[in-house]
């Protein structure tokens, strides 16, 4: 394989001619459409069934945000990141809250951090069965959609005992956290963990052995580790190549280095890899969220951090695991209340770059199995 | 009019089909009682499709209109034959007009010779299976031309897709038949029969349902033929037709309203149909369960309550609903139509008790039970499989049921025709 | 029942007739291959009709009714099939190299 | 032959349907060489096909009427249907339907019309050469005849050219393939 990024996708040479040598069939999949997740737009030109290439029109979904963090404060721009993976929006925060500490210099306290672990991993439950029930949904299965949807929602009541908001959370501030642990938290999530660990093996037992899903997804959509490297793609679909790269591991910010977890990883880097990786990240999710729940210390819950923020001039670029990959945030700052410059480097906008070289050759039914593999989001695709 | 009642009263004397009793009355009768009992099993096929699948996935489906949503479909209906209907400018008008109307017609059709009953069918053609094959293949033409004539492209693929996936699964659905149609010429005339009459008395004869004939040689026909007939009505797992993450609706994307409607109907009584043709040729038809093994008039009494029983226990079910329904104004008119619902179920089951009644339906019910039977196992396929990919599909059509079935042609004949074979053999080595 | 209403085996064979001259008509005016091919198919069912008109005037040596003609229709299906097959196969290549689907326009024996 | 075999109802409205059948077809046959549009020609042809299985069955041929639905109508016209969407038609319906022999075409059609009437108007001793056919049989076993005189021992005339055409349609499938296919 040569390297992609030396490639033009006209250099690409094309799998094959269409079968009558004349007009190839170009379809518009989306932004209108049940499969593209939101307002993909995926310009697909086809030999019959055959894609022989394929182009992604994104933008549909463009706010501005980080033109929109120019013009506010930094307590003022946190609200903004939970939109942009909806679905993970308290990864999102979690990113922004330690890139913005970072540049302060301060650190949130353990406590703060322990609480702060404990939401992000079920944040990563959440987004983890909500990719589950859609993707399946796409390839054709629609029972699991309901059970991930049932399970999740578990989560999102936590949520919402949390902090009020179910979706769009905004559960931490710059330091740490707004609100201490409403009574019965650590009840609630223990018997969240003991409640889904049955449901994962529910949703592994409708497809993970079930001939027609095995057909759908093995050596659907295979990306080799090298080609993940080359162009940046992160999170399970470069575990599932079989990189082990993992955030949390590699680069622990938030206590991570305290909790005992694995990094699991696939050999094939087809879709059933990318669907075992993150079945099994859920599990491993629990399992930071028991260690952490077990292990909650007791103290303040928001660190010394100015009311007006002025953070020296400087830049900083911190990064985390989020559900779909490594979720980074550069930060230019002049020494204002305001940022100078955010740039967010979300993780499902880079991953879609593999789309392409991920279909090409492939069938029409692929590209959606790939899409739906990759887990994108398109709130954080165009931001 | 002494001459009109005789008319009308010689065909209930003559044990035959209307068709081959020649009587014109009875003939519109059956086809109306047809074509209504059709809608209405669409109409609760549409409600059960959407309650099981409801229950299957953790949810309550309908609930609303009427009580446990029994007043859905109707509701639908109503929106569907309200809504706007669209053509689109560039559209083919002519044929995007006739293209819904060849697909019901090719799907009702075909019941002119499902058999109910040895005297419940419209008619009894010598061509029975031949004549139900052929015009439930005439849909792929509706199918192909509604794709074409939307102009459009998912519409095109679509249709491309589903007159691929039709025509190579008539194949093995044709090699399962013939099958069968082997084992009917196994009497002492030694002739088969293609009428589906002639196929359950065969079976009746021969004191076996052919599903067990030669086994394992009728199971295997049969799987053939149930999985040929999912993917010949374009059904989960085999929907890629219409499959909806990827072709958003496939080849009838572009329509709505009524003529959606229509492609609705044809899709649900395909499924029936296909499912009579399986219920028909290895599951005997309207016969009872061992109506050899348990003879006599204790055990034909017994059965022939069966029908009336089920309607009294779904009676039964229905006001226990009743009683938990919520005890709040809000549901009164509800919890008072799902206890009329129930009375009428309990009348239903009633009327099935009259000895008259009784011995004529019966037949029909047992047909029925087989073919919901199928019913149910299309919904299950529907909640439990992921959607199979197209050159997988082909795969499957191919290089699976098409191999299967030849072999399995030449194996039950080879077993039919042993006595034959060997008195050849004989002949060859021993002279 | 009156007889110019009664129908006769001729009125089958007038039918064929007809249908057989839409055909030919059809194959010696059309430009577009397949429309000829279809002209083709006419041609054939026309010959069918009458086979199987005649099917049942013709009772056979012993008069129990032999089906010859019947038998003869359904060998000539079986060649509409092979032939629409063969036939369609032709005019995929010939499309796939002149982008032409017009019946004059293949004058050349090789291109 | 058991005279109580032969069918006794007799079929009724057979002039009403005849007439009716022949009508569509005619229409039907005339669509199919008039339409710009091939799409249009394969509708108008496959109500033809219909029509005529139709009058298969008035003619007591059920299971020719039987092959002619699934063979004809579901099998070769899809075929047909699916190669017409195959090659793009927009540019077709454009140009000219009809080639420049249209005026020969249509004398010789006229010609061999003029030949049927001849033959068809012969009378020898007052009765024309094709009187009504008369069925000798019973309807219901149209299909064990057919099949007798294509597979029996004893009866079976046409067993060799039925093997004959099944070699026919092997080659004709191989045929095609090597025909459409771009590289073998």
């Amino acid at each position: 394989m040569t390297d992609p990024r030396s490639l033009s996708p006209l250099d690409l040479e094309t799998p094959d001619q269409t079968f009558l040598d004349a007009n190839e069939l170009v379809i518009n999949m989306g932004p209108q459409h049940p499969a593209t997740h939101g307002v993909l737009r995926v310009i697909l030109r086809l030999d019959g069934e055959k894609v022989m290439g394929l182009e992604c029109v994104i933008g549909y979904l463009h706010r501005g945000v980080e033109k929109i963090a120019e013009n506010r404060t930094y307590t003022m721009f946190n609200p903004y990141v939970d939109r942009m993976d909806y679905v993970a929006a308290v990864s999102n925060a979690l990113g922004y809250c330690e890139a913005v500490e970072k540049l302060l210099s301060v650190e949130a306290p353990p406590r703060a951090q322990y609480i702060r672990v404990i939401l992000t991993e079920l944040n990563r439950m959440a987004s983890h069965q909500l990719w589950l029930g859609t993707h399946a949904l796409d390839i054709g299965a629609i029972t699991p959609l309901f059970y991930t949807f049932r399970d999740r929602e578990e989560i999102l009541k936590i949520f919402e005992k949390y902090c009020g908001a179910r979706l769009t959370t905004h559960a931490f501030r710059i330091g740490g956290l707004q609100y201490e642990a409403y009574e019965g938290f650590e009840k609630d999530v223990r018997d969240f963990v003991s409640f889904v660990k049955p449901k994962i093996d529910e949703y592994e037992e409708l497809l993970t052995t079930n001939r027609i899903w095995l057909e759908r997804t093995k050596g659907v959509g295979v990306i080799s580790g090298k080609d993940c490297i080359a162009l940046g793609v992160t999170g399970p679909v470069l575990r599932a190549s079989g990189v082990q790269w993992d955030l949390r591991k590699a680069q622990p910010y938030a206590n991570y280095k305290n909790f005992d977890f694995e990094i699991p990883t696939g050999q094939n880097g087809d879709t059933y890899d990318r669907y075992i990786v993150r079945i099994m990240e859920m599990r491993q999710s629990l399992r930071i969220i028991e260690q952490a729940v077990e292990g909650i210390p007791e103290g303040p819950i928001m660190a010394k951090v100015p009311k007006v923020m002025k953070p020296p001039v400087g830049e900083v670029y911190h990064s985390i695991e989020a559900p779909k990959g490594e979720l980074g945030y550069f930060i230019v700052s002049d020494g204002s209340t305001q940022p100078y410059r955010v740039r967010v480097r979300p993780p499902s906008f880079v991953n879609l770059q593999a789309l392409e070289l991920m279909c090409r050759g492939q069938l029409v039914a692929d590209v959606i199995a790939v899409i739906g593999t990759l887990d994108i989001v398109l709130g954080e695709v165009d931001r | 009019m002494h001459d009109v009642v005789q008319y009308i009263q010689s065909y209930l004397e003559s044990n035959q089909t209307p068709g081959a009793a020649g009587n014109f009355f009875w003939a519109t009768v059956y086809i109306l009682l047809v074509f209504v009992g059709l809608s209405i099993a669409v109409i609760a096929m549409n409600w059960l499709e959407r309650k099981i699948l409801a229950h299957m996935q953790v949810r309550l489906g309908p609930m609303r209109v009427g009580p446990h949503g029994l007043l859905q479909p109707i509701a639908d209906a109503l929106k569907l034959l309200l809504k706007e209907d669209i053509i689109p400018a560039e559209a083919d008008k002519v044929v995007f007009w006739v293209a819904p109307f060849i697909v019901v017609l090719a799907a009702f059709t075909v019941f002119v010779v499902v058999p109910f009953g040895p005297t419940h069918a419209i008619t009894d053609m010598n061509i029975g299976i031949l004549f139900m094959l052929g015009v439930s293949s005439l849909s792929v033409l509706g199918i192909v031309t509604a794709g074409w004539a939307s102009n459009s492209h998912y519409p095109l693929i679509g249709a491309l897709r589903s007159s691929a996936q039709m025509v190579s699964y008539e194949v093995a659905m044709g090699l399962a038949v013939v099958s069968v149609i082997l084992m009917t010429s196994l009497n002492e005339a030694s002739t088969g029969t293609l009428s589906m009459i002639g196929i359950v008395q065969a079976q009746q004869a021969q004191q076996q349902w052919f599903v067990f004939k030669f086994f394992p040689l009728g199971l295997i026909g049969f799987f053939i033929f149930a999985v040929a007939m999912v993917a010949e009505t374009n059904r989960a797992p085999f929907d890629l037709p219409e499959a909806e993450s990827e072709l958003t609706a496939g080849f009838h994307t572009e329509y709505s309203g009524f003529r959606w409607s229509l492609f609705f109907l044809a899709e649900y009584s395909a499924m029936i149909a296909v499912s009579s043709i399986a219920v028909t040729l290895w599951l005997g038809g309207w016969l009872r369960p061992f109506p050899n093994a348990l003879q006599g008039p204790t055990w034909d009494l017994v059965f022939s309550l069966i029908p009336g029983l089920t309607f009294l226990f779904l009676a039964g079910m229905a006001f226990y609903s009743t009683l938990r329904m919520p005890k709040h104004p809000l549901f009164r008119v509800q919890t008072i139509g799902l206890a009329g619902f129930g009375a009428l179920l309990g009348v239903i089951g009633l009327i099935l008790f009259i000895p008259g009644v009784r011995l004529r339906v019966q037949d029909i019910f047992w047909f029925s039970a087989k073919v919901a039977a199928f019913m149910y196992l299309y919904i299950w396929y529907r909640g439990t499989f992921p959607r199979y990919r197209f050159d997988q599909l082909m795969k499957v059509g191919w290089k699976v049921l098409l191999p299967t079935g030849l072999a399995l042609l030449i194996l039950t004949a080879l077993v039919a025709m042993r006595g034959e074979l060997l008195a050849d053999v004989r002949g060859v080595w021993r002279p | 029942m009156h007889a110019m209403l009664d129908i006769s085996t001729l009125h089958y064979l007038v039918l064929g007739a007809a249908l057989f001259l839409l055909g030919v008509i059809g194959v010696l005016t059309r430009r577009n291959v397949v429309i000829v091919l279809m002209s083709i198919e006419l041609i054939l069912n026309a010959v069918n009709l009458n086979l199987v008109a005649f099917s049942r005037y013709w009772q056979g040596i012993h008069g129990t009714g032999a089906l010859h003609g019947q038998v003869f229709a359904i060998f000539i299906i079986t060649d509409a099939a092979a032939e629409a097959a063969v036939g369609l196969g032709i005019l995929i290549a010939f499309f796939r190299n002149k982008e032409t689907v017009n019946v004059d326009e293949v004058n050349l024996l090789k291109w | 032959m058991n005279p109580a075999a032969i069918p006794t109802n007799p079929p009724v409205a057979t002039p009403f349907f005849f007439y009716l059948l022949a009508t569509v077809m005619i229409i039907g046959g005339i669509l199919v060489i008039t339409r710009k549009n091939a799409v249009h020609s394969a509708m108008a042809l496959i109500t033809t096909l219909l029509a005529q299985a139709a009058l298969y069955l008035m003619l007591y041929a059920p299971f020719v009427a039987g092959v002619q639905i699934i063979l004809y109508a579901g099998g070769i016209m899809v075929l047909f249907l699916f190669v017409i969407m195959l090659i793009s038609i927009e540019r077709t319906e454009k140009e000219r339907q009809f080639n420049k022999q249209w005026l020969v075409g249509i004398a010789a059609a006229a010609a061999l019309g003029g030949l049927f009437i001849a033959v068809y108007t012969t009378t020898t001793s007052g009765r024309t050469l094709f009187p009504e056919g008369k069925l000798s049989y019973a309807e219901g076993e149209n299909t064990q005849r057919i099949a007798g005189l294509l597979f029996d021992r004893a009866t079976g005339t046409y067993m060799f050219a039925f093997e004959i055409a099944s070699l026919l349609l092997l080659v004709a499938i191989i045929g095609a393939v090597v025909m459409a296919k771009k590289r073998i």
